[in-house]
């Protein structure tokens, strides 16, 4: 038990370090423009993604570092696509907001609020002709549910049966603005029912957790029972964007975010289990060790080339 | 008994059956094609284009509910995986409920992805003017889509051009917008060469030769255009009419060609004026230097909204002898 | 108590005398272009548009004949509009699928789905502003359920407690393909919670049942109590457009359908409670007869002219 | 002390200051207006231009869900009952998925009601590239929109401008766009004069005199294509440059007249080049017969789609350098 629990922390602190180096990054200038961290919300893709097959289709947003490390994109690649080198997963094309290793069956971050919800189902669709027992996941924030597309989606997916899994990851907030002052009720899971299908609101905080309902839904979907909304209640630490001054936080919110974070409640289970403290934070260790070993590689390789700017536009 | 011959058979159809006859050759010949839109499954379509696929392919041919960002983001998805999703908007106008899916979505697959995925889907639509349509159902929207690099577009107005590019389109490995008109769908029915192998994209068609003017046209006003040119050539003014149906690949060397050989040119669409397509082409021509004996024209519809009474759209929309009309002042100088 | 229901009967006929005027107007060719008939659902219009009052804005669909002329439209102005006439509500610009006409608190037929939803929100909106006491109504199909933009619409009216009453015209049918086959439950009126909002599926071919809760949820929307969505359970006589083959109809359907159509039972009922048949039948005469000399009048009437075509556009 | 004048008073603003600064005067001058958007109310906007009017003008600017088909239905809706909503797309991208209630509603209210109904609406919003933005973050799509009768359309690159055209804008009983730039915002405090009447929509700016062509731009890049104009006046190539911030409605008179002085036409924009809004500038102009001694130019992003790499980016966006050279060769014929 404790050793899955390890392995869940080692793959949290994976994608902790990684956001906190592109931090790091994009503070001395090695990456530039808009990024968006998962900093608080690693149990989500963690244990998800531990649920999931291979010739499953994953589709995630800008925040979706985290989603692409857990799905086992290699690290190396993805910080060469923050830093717009030739080795990047998308060559330098895509950017924070739009990692895409379809190898890894991490099928694309992508910008625009909702607009992966549908694409999932089509993935889901072509699973249903293609012998390949794909499902397909799609993950959107709190904020997302209130996008035509989002409905849309869920609607599709119900009506016909399509194996897809909705992760809402309802971390309290639509860039600057409380969820809980846009829509009447922020428990969005309710929203399920009207499409008549299964939606669970689960402690995004532990991967446990999730990986237990991921798996549930995962399998309903696969015997054809259609799809499930898994809301996975959970909190970003960071600002929405680098950059981000958070003056939206309330007094005391902070403290209770940090309390509540999955990486601090795993540390502290294990500690309370007897885990001892050094095999804990030797964790810790190998994870940043891993990940500026990664960096480095990633700063080290050629810049894209832009002599090749224009290829690959059509066929 | 149809005429048989090595690239297909030549069978009478109108433009709308040779759709359908595409329709079955590529779920035939290609497993990987999904059929669907709103009405297209058990009914067959709300025009009959889709009639009889769903009987004959079952589950790959099938009806959605009216959710546009749904069926054409799932086609994005499905064609990620290696499906060739047809899918058909029934209206152009409606693509613009879900137009991010198309430009911000399937257009950048396969550029962002560096060239490691493709999103090969088809979007069939329909557009333009018909009488007592409103103003939400009667534009030509072509223009909007032509802006959207990574995005290929067409617009057939023969039966044969119907089934051709159609077939082109979904062979293609990139998303492609085939844009049919309802008005066309009726039409008399023409012998169409089936079942050959898919042809390239781009190209135009000289529906006519003429040594006084090159007029580029597209899609169901080129009938029209066809009409005023066969007007003008009994008062002795002989334009060379240009249909180009691939509007993306755009053969810009044809119509360049053509405007060098006869020393003036004409663009026509039915789509409103400013900021149409019409605009490119003249760009294009006159970018490259060639020498023009008259400034170049613009025939189209007036940059209004569209209006139901048939009489008040048929004051806008170009008709045979006011295309005749502009195209004679064209070439015997305004009067 | 009988008195308002020969009121309701006049006005379900008068809406019906207009439609099947219309039907004969098109085969005739003095209407051209696609029709959307309202033929069986005329209960809706009259019970809800007697609830509203005159600052109320109302938004309907393409099938919306019958919502102008309840909401106290003239339909000589409507046949002219549909004739192309320089007399027609819009100067013939609408058409039959885009009736307006703001001075009757009828802000217009719509022919993109769901798209009057929004639209009806802003309404409702400016009335917080202007004082008018306003509140907005928009009318859609069970097809329209699944468009984007309802859904913005429904969650954009609960979270703001805009007054809003959503009205769902369930005819079971969105064009060709059965609602049934596209949703998981055609019970349409549970979509509601997943906004916070009432939903009640209610008797559509019942103008005193649609009456009844339209006053209510008027009512809890001036009061502040935001949005209701009212499924009104109906079926249309005729086919989607002029035109339809209605090759989906399953056996049986339409008799089915004729016994429950809401003038059947209207009259039924009046029979049952003693009203003398002459009394009733004088009812469609009398509407018959309004319609007729409107038709005529306004195919009297002077064609669009062209000469204006280009007006209007811009201020 | 600021100095103050009949027309107004004179302030050092950024753009997005000026912005900012003409949305308060017309929170205080029109009652009906409001202002609302994603994170536009309590946190006043993401680039901090609607800073200070929810605590100001109270239920008047709000934060509304991420529904672009609510936020602009609802700003048609309010606007049809007589309110003048000012409405934030947060990137013009982002559109796209409501696309439908610009054009198919907003643009028709006016002319199908036969002008009984109005729609005074103002769209704001920003567009362009800016270093590291992915692809569905940089469009410029302007050209979009301009081939929407009914809609106007501006683009401000100064911020005199960004106030003046946003003050016009709302003033104005038609549905306006106004295109702001997020690279702009943030840019040199100028001196702006606010307070001033609402100015008429439309014209032209000369932002520099020349002999040798007429460019024309809009937009972000507009301070490349001077930068572009002075080095080239260190050669001897002297280019007129004309900005026109009103698209939709363009001054063609301006165009055509400059391109009729200087003899040359540039256009130049940063949105990619086929189906740009440069096309139509290029059109109208060689439509109107004005001789030109050499063929018509456009510079813009070539057709792709937009990489986050600003190394990859940067070979895209026509840069100054790029622009001379182009401008160069337009003056003195292809080397
Ligand atoms: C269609 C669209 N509208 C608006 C935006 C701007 N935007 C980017 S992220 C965001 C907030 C999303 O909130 P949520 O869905 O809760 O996800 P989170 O960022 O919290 O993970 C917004 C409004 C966008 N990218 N796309
Ligand atoms: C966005 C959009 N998609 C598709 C259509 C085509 N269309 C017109 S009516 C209709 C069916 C609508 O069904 P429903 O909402 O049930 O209304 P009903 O016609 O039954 O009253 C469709 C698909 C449209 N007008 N707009
Ligand atoms: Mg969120
Ligand atoms: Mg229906």
């Amino acid at each position: 038990m404790s050793e899955r629990r390890l392995a869940d922390l080692l793959a949290m602190w994976r994608i902790r370090a990684f956001e906190e180096k592109v931090r790091d990054l994009r503070a001395e200038g090695s990456i530039v423009g808009s990024v968006h961290l998962c900093i608080g919300q690693e149990a989500i893709p963690v244990g998800a993604c531990d649920a999931l097959e291979p010739e499953d289709a994953l589709f995630a947003t800008y925040r979706g570092h985290g989603w692409a490390i857990a799905r086992g994109v290699p690290v190396t690649p993805l910080f060469a696509e923050l830093m717009g080198r030739a080795t990047g997963v998308n060559g330098g094309r895509g950017g924070s907001a739009y990692f895409t290793a379809a190898d890894h069956g991490f099928h694309g971050e992508n910008s625009i609020v909702g607009a992966g919800a549908p694409i999932a189902c089509g993935a889901a669709l072509a699973g249903r002709f293609d012998g390949s027992g794909r499902a397909a996941v799609t993950v959107f924030g709190d904020g997302a549910m209130n996008q035509g597309a989002v409905h849309e989606a869920m609607n599709f997916a119900a009506a016909f049966d399509l194996p897809v899994v909705f992760v809402c990851e309802n971390n309290g907030y639509s860039e600057l603005t409380p969820i809980a002052d846009m829509v009447r009720s922020d428990r969005l899971a309710g929203r399920a029912a009207a499409y008549g299908m299964p939606g669970h609101r689960i402690d995004g905080n532990d991967a446990e957790a999730v990986r237990f309902h991921m798996r549930d839904a995962l399998e309903v979907a696969r015997e054809g029972g259609g799809p499930t909304l898994l809301e996975c209640v959970t909190e970003r630490i960071a600002g929405h964007y680098i950059g981000d001054a958070e003056t939206y936080r309330r007094p005391g919110e902070m403290d209770r975010i940090r309390r509540r974070e999955p990486i601090t409640r795993l540390r502290e289970g294990l500690l309370a289990d007897g885990v001892p403290a050094a095999e804990i934070d030797a964790v810790e260790t190998r994870a940043r060790g891993e990940i500026d070993t990664a960096a480095r590689t990633a700063l080290a390789a050629p810049l894209a080339d832009p002599a090749t700017v224009k290829e690959h536009l059509y066929a | 008994m149809p005429e048989m011959s090595g690239t297909g058979e030549v069978r009478k159809l109108s433009y709308g059956e040779a759709v359908n006859a595409a329709l079955h050759r590529l779920m035939e010949e290609l497993p990987e094609t999904l059929v669907y839109g709103e009405d297209v499954g058990e009914p067959g379509g709300v025009f009959g284009v889709t009639r009889g696929l769903r009987k004959q392919y079952g589950d790959r041919a099938f009806d959605t509910p009216i959710s546009e960002s749904a069926i054409l983001g799932s086609a994005v998805g499905a064609a990620m995986m290696g499906r060739r999703p047809i899918v058909e908007i029934m209206w152009a106008d409606f693509s613009l409920v879900a137009l991010d899916q198309i430009v911000n979505q399937a257009a950048n697959v396969r550029y962002v992805s560096n060239g490691r995925l493709a999103a090969p889907l088809t979007i069939r639509t329909q557009q333009g003017g018909a009488p007592g349509a409103c103003a939400q159902h009667s534009q030509c929207l072509e223009a909007l889509f032509l802006h959207v690099p990574g995005l290929r577009v067409c617009m057939p107005s023969t039966p044969q051009d119907a089934y051709d590019l159609l077939v082109t389109a979904v062979h293609s490995d990139d998303p492609v917008l085939v844009v049919e008109n309802r008005m066309l769908y009726f039409g008399a029915k023409e012998e169409v060469r089936v079942g050959g192998a898919a042809g390239p994209m781009g190209g135009a068609r000289v529906r006519r030769s003429g040594t006084d003017a090159t007029v580029v046209t597209w899609g169901a006003i080129t009938a029209r255009v066809l009409e005023a040119a066969e007007s003008l050539a009994g008062e002795g003014v002989d334009v060379e009419v240009l249909e180009t149906p691939w509007l993306n690949p755009f053969d810009t060397e044809a119509v360049t060609a053509g405007a060098a050989r006869t020393g003036r040119l004409a663009v026509v669409h039915e789509a409103n004026v400013t900021g149409g397509f019409g605009a490119e082409v003249v760009a294009r021509v006159t970018e490259s230097g060639v020498p023009l004996s008259a400034p170049p024209l613009r025939v189209g519809t007036p940059d209004t909204r569209m209006p139901a009474a048939p009489v008040l759209a048929e004051a806008l929309v170009p008709d045979a002898a006011r295309i005749a009309r502009e195209l004679r002042a064209l070439v015997r100088g305004a009067s």
